[in-house]
């Protein structure tokens, strides 16, 4: 179980991580925002950073539109089907 | 279908099933691993052209076209089918391991078809084959799902057979090669390929059945059947436009139904879907650079799909328990396959260095060529929720999150194995894209690995994680189903049917009851009046007797003395 | 001695024999000497057929030449008539001595003696070619039919013997008056000589009337609807083998009768103007097919049952008769012919099974195909004869009939033909059903297979039914060539 | 082939009569009796396959056995699609034969020697309709096939047996009597004939108007093929053992009546005049309804032969919808489908009358579990089923090929969405027992273990799925033979 304690390792030092992550994530914005775009294919190439918003905002996007579906219309108790079978 | 320079994987494979059931324990389990390792063989001697050419009630069938794009197909049905049977090696039931091979049997029948009749036997045979896995999970829901499977897919035959023989009408050959014809028959054979490639709304069989599958068939399902037919879409159908949009369409649905999900591998089920639409999009685009990259994800899809169901597989093995809300905290018991579980995630969501990332950054690159802005949003939208809940979600859910109390062993040995040559693979494409690229028809002009690509998965990719991280708590789920078009034929279907079996049945009971009953009737009353003492046969009196007698005289003679 | 010369031996010897057989004591040697009798006159029949049917014969008694003499005068169509009579009684003496020594245990030698003279008269009816001569021989054979109705077993014989006698008489009585009314008009009795005479006087009414009369005298004789009440309890109530020899014969002698004056005397192309004969004759036919069926369909009592079957049997015979056509009145003959068959393989099958359990009751016959299935087997197929299944005797006078009508576009009569069909087969199919479908209660009696004496002759019926189904040459040509006899023969201007 | 007899046609379609007589003889007299059967079905079988051989050499065989009246003969010739039913029909009874003395010894059946006597006979019967050269001969044959199967239906002989067999016995006379016979004589006044003759006999000869009830009358006529509203014979008897249930759904009763109307169809009307028949179309629309309804009803049905009688009668109009289709791909199509469904439904009912001898269950919803004890017999039947349903690797899936490609060909798109309609319910009926018994579990209180049906039910089962595989395979050689009808116009 040495791969068990190396994870709890891990989760233990899940700051430093996190912090690590940030840090690596602002450079890949900086990155992209210095480097001149490889395209200009549409018009957001041109701008540094917007994966990194495209990205933040899909997600949120999905988490709140995918719960919305769900509890407005979607979900069923999990014994739906089963009086009808 | 055999000739000197051509042995048909196909019949190899069937022919070895078929003594499986005679062997037991050691001996079956070296068989399981030979097979496919002779599917392999079988590939690595077969040589481009066309094979097994017969005349066959009256049409031209070629059961073995060897060409690149099949052999793309054949090599990864090939190696997923070892990377399964070592995964199902624990199992003892047969019926399983036969149907899984022969299920991979009608799989390479279908790649290898050259023309459309082979095609669709084989196809059937897929149908009839494959459900068998759902079944064998031997619970009531698994029961009833591997029927609608069955139904849905039977759906598709029949629509595929009248697209067939359609088609043959209208172009009098039966060779199966990118379907130029116009009217239904383009469209029945289009919407039969559609209905196995799971395209909304033809998709719900899919996410309705491998949930309920059994730990290994699900594997197997997850890597055939719809690869197939993406597969015969990109043969059939490239630069279709309908499928730019419904392959985008399908992404996001995906995602989105994913997010929705409670069952471990519905969860997964839905991102089936939702890569698939990658594929989709990219035999829609059908530019070669696109082109290329459905029949490369497809490659990498199955082998990552493939290891995230052999993982979510595996705790659904250990642990008995599939959804993610009775799951948490599994790391500790379950390391390795946590590990591993995450190599497929980080592929799926096509980190580089992983096999995804070689594969989809080519169909998302090839929808930015062909300057389709609003599909290239889509698809980046769902590559984010793919990484949302694949990679983030279910890991998180499932092996850290809250305590769930279980404390299961990790997977036996057999499993990690399939699951390790299944992370290796998906870790030696992201590394060597080469290898996969040089199996695609005609060469690849296509470099994964530039900054500008790198830099925006990265972005897209990590920030997706960050959101997740900051809205954990908003991130839907529980202990609920989400209803998808399967309840059409899951309440609707059964009740149109219920409703006009009964119909029929009372209408004819009715019609013949009252028939019956008017004629019994009828009966009594002829049989009182009628009977012995009735008017016609009692008997009379001789005065009756003479008084008819005078009658018929009295006419006979009116009429003859008379009448002059 | 040539064939014309010993044709009237085929009346005479069972007359002859009659005679011995009444003195005769016991119960075998009457049954002897009757078979003796039956077969030689039945041989002679056999040879005058063919004989016949090349060249009218004519014996003259006495030698007195007509039309002053009685003549015997023998053409296709009596010929093919009397071959039926005497191969009838000669294949149902055989199956006589048991059923018979069963039912009339005393007094043999007086019914067998009623019995030749039954035969003899019918023959005589057949063969004379003198009307008054036709007449005495139908007296001869009714009353001895009379005689051997009343043998009957159940006290309702005497009463179904003596209303037959009433109608009889009342029928042979018509008969005379017609005969009479032509003697007035003509002044001779012989037919040939009446055929070549009436057409001078023909247009009066007392022809006409004569005609009438005629008519409906056969009509009672032969049961045609509604003259047939008589039929259903003479039939019942008579002993067993007395009906099966009846049944064969004596419906078909009268519709012989009749026919021969009809056509032959008279002409059809007078007597089917003069009267509305085709109509008449068409309703009658249809309404006794109908009635007949009908009423069969329901009778708890199988031998009631193919008494009415006969009926309609007798509605089928004239209804190809209506139709005066060569195809209708060869139709008519084959029934005639065929019905034969048939009906006297069912009533010998159903008198076997009265031999064996004692009743002809529905459902005294409950079970009896486990225990006696070679009797209800015949009687089944015999069924399937008259039901009109093709390779069936029946199916041959049915095809016939329905050519017949369609030769003359009556589509509905094709329609009439097959429902009556039907019914047949409803009725013979409750027999089967009650047979081998049906369990014996316990009350009857348990019973085995009937002698072979009962069931050979039997069998070779049911066999010629199927023989005749498939070999048609003897029956389509007999009958055709009657049918050419009565319709082409030379006495029709 | 070539190396058996060519014996002449009457002798072949004799030698089951003169089996059934001498079985009748044998009676109570078990082994000579069994014996026998064997011997008729093995001798008969040798027989036609010797016919078969020369067949395919290209000999015509025919053979006037008899002038009953002038133009009215009973009369034998060989063509394809009688070959092929004879050929079916051969080959099944031999593998009935032991199924039928082990089902019939397994449920303590009396009265055998009448049994298998009339089985003999209905396969005479059978034999005579295949081979029959003119209506006559044909609705000779097929009245003697109704008359001979009625003491089978009706064998149990209690009360619910006997209203059956009648039911059965009522509605095929009723129908033959009633409507073939007319329809016969009418052909026969029309045209003076009733030869059947490639093209057909009545084309020119009759007005369209009586060309168009004269379809209807021989469609409803051929009650055997249990069109809507005639079709409730088959159900009815459903009362007989299963033996005979094989017997009338596979081997002989209901094939003998799709082989009339393809008979008729074809040599009769001809396709090209049944292509302008006014009511040709309607009795297709008829036969498609027949089809889907029968199958809606097969759904509802518990009772296991219930179900597949009601299956039964759906494939028949297959069957009928292929003549009326009015096309060369439709009708070889119609002949195919006569062979596969042969070979199917028997194995069907092979495996439900096996599992009722074992098991002693007839309901659908009692066979849980079911397949662990009796893994041959469910496997055929899933087999079967597939054929049945026209699914690879089973020779059905060749003849509904067929017959979609004909409704096709015909312009009838309605009629191939019913196809594809039927094939799903056909899903919906015939795979629900396989599955139960193969994965649901046992019911509390029945013991598990391997418990077949007797050997002699068993191995026949499973030679007729293994046939239908085998037919999966040898399509060709039905097509080739089919494709003959043509040959001459074609």
């Amino acid at each position: 179980m040495k791969l068990a304690r190396l994870i709890e390792y891990l989760i233990s030092k899940r700051s430093v991580l996190a912090v690590l992550l940030l840090v690596s994530m602002a450079a890949l914005v900086l990155v992209d925002i210095i480097l001149p775009p490889a395209y200009t294919r549409f018009t957001w190439d041109a701008i540094g950073g917007f994966a990194a918003f495209f990205g933040f905002a899909a997600c949120a996007a999905l988490i709140f539109f995918s719960r919305f579906l769900g509890e407005k219309l979607l979900y069923r108790d999990e014994d739906y089907y089963d009086d009808h079978e | 279908m055999i000739t000197s320079d051509w042995l048909h994987p196909s019949l190899v494979l069937i022919a070895g099933t078929l003594v499986l059931p005679l062997l037991k324990g050691r001996a079956m389990q070296a068989w399981m691993v030979l097979l496919p390792l002779a599917v392999l063989g079988t590939l690595w001697m077969a040589q481009p052209g066309e094979h097994g050419q017969m005349a066959f009630l009256g049409m031209e069938l070629v059961t073995g076209r060897v060409d690149e794009l099949a052999m793309v197909f054949g090599w990864v049905f090939g190696t997923v089918l070892l990377i399964g049977a070592i995964y199902a090696l624990h199992v003892n039931d047969r019926v399983q391991h036969v149907a899984a091979f022969l299920y991979g049997a009608s799989a390479l029948g279908v790649v290898f078809a050259g023309d459309l009749i082979t095609l669709y036997v084989f196809w059937e045979l897929m149908v009839i084959t494959s459900v068998w896995l759902i079944w064998r999970r031997k619970t009531e829901v698994s029961f009833n799902a591997g029927f609608r499977y069955l139904v849905i897919h039977a759906v598709g035959g029949v629509v595929l057979l009248a697209g067939i023989i359609l088609f043959q009408f209208e172009t009098g050959t039966t060779r199966f090669e990118q379907i130029d014809v116009d009217g239904p028959a383009f469209w029945l054979i289009l919407a039969a390929f559609m209905i196995n490639a799971a395209v909304p709304p033809l998709h719900a069989w899919l996410t309705d059945a491998y949930p309920e599958a059994t730990v290994t068939g699900a594997v197997f399902l997850s890597a055939l059947t719809t690869k197939t037919a993406v597969y015969t879409l990109i043969r059939g159908y490239p630069g279709t436009e309908m499928l730019v949009w419904m392959g985008a369409a399908m992404t996001l649905y995906g995602v989105t139904f994913a997010m929705l999900s409670n069952d471990i591998r519905r969860l997964l089920a839905y991102h089936i879907v939702s890569q698939v639409g990658y594929m989709v999009t990219g035999v829609g685009l059908g530019t070669a650079l696109a082109l290329s990259g459905s029949a490369s994800h497809a490659f990498t899809h199955i082998l990552y799909k493939a290891l995230l169901f052999m993982g979510a597989g595996a705790v659904i093995h250990m642990t008995g328990r599939s959804r993610l809300s009775e799951l948490g905290g599994l790391y500790r018991y379950m390391p390795w396959t946590f590990v591993l579980y995450l190599i497929g995630g980080v592929s799926i969501s096509a980190f580089p260095l992983f096999s995804g990332y070689v594969s989809k950054t080519m169909i998302v690159e090839a929808a930015a060529i062909d300057q389709r802005a609003v599909i290239w949003l889509m698809l980046v939208v769902a590559s984010a929720g793919t990484f949302l809940s694949t990679t983030l979600k279910l890991p998180y859910k499932t092996w850290l999150g809250g305590d769930s109390g279980l404390q299961p062993r990790e997977a036996p040995w057999n499993m990690l194995l399939a699951m390790g040559i299944a992370a290796a693979l998906c870790f030696l494409i992201g590394i060597f894209p080469g290898m996969l690229y040089a199996l695609l028809p005609g060469a690849v002009d296509f470099n994964a690995y530039t900054m500008s690509v790198f830099l925006k998965e990265m972005q897209v990719l990590l920030f997706t994680g960050l959101a997740f991280c900051l809205l954990l708590k908003y991130v839907g789920g529980g202990p609920k189903i989400s209803l998808d078009v399967d309840w059409l034929y899951r309440r609707g279907g059964p009740r149109l049917v219920g409703a006009v079996g009964s119909a029929i049945i009372t209408t004819d009971r009715a019609i013949r009851r009252t028939t019956l009953e008017h004629l019994a009737r009828l009966t009594a009353h002829v049989e009182k009046k009628h009977g012995r003492d009735g008017k016609l046969a009692k008997s009379w009196p001789i005065g009756s007797m003479a008084l008819w007698t005078a009658i018929v005289l009295a006419m006979l003679l009116t009429v003859g003395v008379y009448r002059g | 001695m040539t064939i014309t010369e010993l044709m009237p031996f085929s009346v005479l010897v069972p007359l002859i024999a009659s005679l011995v057989c009444a003195l005769l004591p016991g119960r075998f040697w009457p049954w002897a000497v009757t078979l003796v009798a039956v077969i030689v006159s039945a041989v002679i029949a056999a040879f005058t057929l063919p004989a016949a049917a090349q060249v009218t014969l004519s014996y003259a008694f006495g030698n007195w030449p007509p039309p002053i003499g009685i003549e015997y005068r023998v053409d296709a169509a009596n010929a093919f008539v009397a071959l039926l009579v005497a191969g009838m009684a000669a294949v149902a003496l055989p199956w006589a001595k048991k059923s018979v020594d069963k039912e009339v245990p005393e007094r043999q030698g007086a019914f067998y003696a009623l019995f030749l003279l039954a035969l003899s008269g019918l023959l005589g009816i057949t063969l004379s070619g003198d009307a008054f001569n036709i007449f005495v021989f139908l007296e001869i054979s009714s009353l001895a039919t009379y005689g051997l109705i009343a043998h009957g077993s159940d006290r309702r014989a005497l009463l179904a013997s003596f209303r037959y006698l009433i109608m009889g008489t009342v029928g042979a009585t018509f008969l005379l008056i017609g005969i009479g009314f032509l003697y007035i008009m003509t002044g001779t009795l012989n037919l040939a000589d009446l055929a070549e005479r009436l057409p001078e006087v023909r247009d009066t009414s007392t022809v006409r009337a004569a005609l009438a009369f005629i008519i409906v005298g056969m009509g009672l004789k032969l049961a045609m609807l509604p003259l047939h009440l008589w039929l259903p309890n003479a039939y019942t109530y008579a002993p067993s083998f007395v009906t099966v020899f009846l049944a064969g014969t004596a419906t078909k002698v009268a519709l012989y009768v009749m026919l021969r004056f009809v056509f032959t005397v008279f002409a059809p192309d007078w007597s089917f103007v003069v009267l509305p004969l085709s109509t008449v004759l068409m309703i009658l036919g249809v309404a006794g097919m109908f009635a007949g069926s009908w009423v069969a369909m329901f009778q708890p009592n199988i031998k009631r049952m193919l008494a009415y079957s006969s009926v309609a049997q007798v509605g089928y015979m004239v209804l190809g008769v209506s139709l005066v056509s060569v195809i209708g009145l060869s139709a008519a003959f084959l029934h005639l012919f065929n019905h034969a068959l048939m009906k006297t393989a069912l009533f010998m099958a159903v008198g076997t099974v009265i031999y064996q359990v004692g009743s002809a009751r529905l459902k005294d016959v409950r079970g009896l195909g486990r225990t006696m299935p070679w009797t209800l087997t015949a009687f089944a197929l015999a069924g399937l004869s008259i039901i009109g299944v093709p390779l069936t005797a029946g199916f041959v006078s049915k095809w016939y009939l329905i050519q017949a009508a369609l030769d003359q576009g009556q589509w509905f009569l094709v329609v009439l033909i097959l429902v009556t069909s039907l019914m047949a087969v409803i009725y013979i199919w409750r027999v089967i059903e009650a047979a081998w479908f049906q369990e014996r209660s316990i009350k009857q009696p348990d019973v085995g297979e009937a002698p072979l004496a009962l069931l050979i002759p039997t069998w070779i019926l049911v066999a010629l039914n199927f023989y005749f189904g498939i070999d048609t040459r003897l029956t389509v040509g007999g009958a055709t060539a009657a049918a050419e006899a009565l319709l082409g023969g030379g006495m029709t201007p | 082939m070539s190396a058996l007899p060519q014996l002449n046609l009457f002798t072949v379609v004799l030698i089951p009569f003169i089996g059934a007589a001498l079985i009748a003889l044998a009676g109570s007299h078990r082994r000579l009796r069994e014996g026998l059967s064997w011997a008729s079905a093995v001798i008969f079988f040798l027989a036609v396959m010797g016919l078969l051989g020369a067949f395919l050499d290209g000999e015509s065989v025919s053979q006037t056995v008899w002038e009953i009246m002038p133009g009215l003969t009973i009369a034998f010739r060989l063509e394809p699609l009688g070959m092929l039913f004879a050929a079916m029909s051969s080959t099944l009874w031999v593998l009935a034969t032991p199924y039928a003395i082990g089902y019939m010894k397994a449920k303590g059946y009396s009265n055998l020697g009448r049994f298998f006597a009339c089985y003999a006979i209905a396969l005479g019967a059978a034999a005579g309709i295949a081979f029959a050269d003119n209506l006559f001969t044909l609705f000779v044959f097929y009245e003697i096939l109704s008359v001979s199967t009625y003491p089978l239906v009706a064998h149990t002989g209690d009360n619910k047996a006997r209203q059956g067999a009648r039911t059965y016995i009522a509605l095929l006379l009723a129908t033959s009597i009633g409507l073939m016979l007319p329809a016969m004589i009418w052909v026969w006044t029309a045209t003076g004939t009733l030869d059947f003759a490639d093209g057909g006999i009545l084309a020119g000869q009759v007005s369209p108007a009586a060309g168009a009830v004269l379809l209807v009358l021989f469609m409803y006529g051929t009650g055997k093929a249990a069109l809507m509203p005639f079709h409730r014979w088959l159900p009815a008897a459903m009362v007989a053992p299963t033996p005979v249930s094989a017997l009338l759904h596979a081997v002989a009763v209901v094939k003998a009546g799709v082989f009339v109307v393809l008979k008729i169809a074809l040599y009769v009307f001809g396709l090209d005049y049944l292509r302008e028949l006014a009511t040709s179309d309607l009795m297709l629309y008829i036969a498609a309804f027949t089809m889907l309804a029968a199958s809606l009803v097969a759904i509802r049905q518990d009772n296991l032969k219930a179900r597949l009688a009601y299956s039964t009668v759906s494939q028949l109009s297959y069957i009928v919808v292929g003549a009326m289709l009015a096309v060369q791909l439709a009708a070889i199509g119609g002949g195919m489908h006569m062979l596969m469904h042969g070979f199917g439904k028997i194995t069907l009912f092979f495996c439900a009358g096996a599992i009722y001898v074992a098991s002693g269950k007839t309901k659908v919803s009692e066979l849980d579990g079911l397949g662990r004890r009796m893994p041959v017999t469910f496997f055929a039947f899933l087999i079967g089923a597939l054929c049945v349903i026209g699914l690879p690797p089973t020779g059905g899936i060749w003849s509904k090929w067929h017959l979609v490609a004909g409704a096709f060909d015909a312009g009838h798109s309605a009629i191939m969405v019913a196809f594809m309609l039927s094939t799903l319910l056909n899903i919906g009926y015939l795979l629900p027992p396989v599955v139960r018994a193969f994965l649901r579990p046992l019911p509390e209180g029945e013991k598990a273990g391997f418990d077949e049906a007797p050997w002699m039910c068993v191995v026949p089962l499973a030679l007729t799925a293994l046939g239908t595989l085998v037919l999966f395979f040898m399509a060709q050689s039905a097509f080739d033979l089919l494709g003959g009808v043509f040959a001459p116009t074609a």
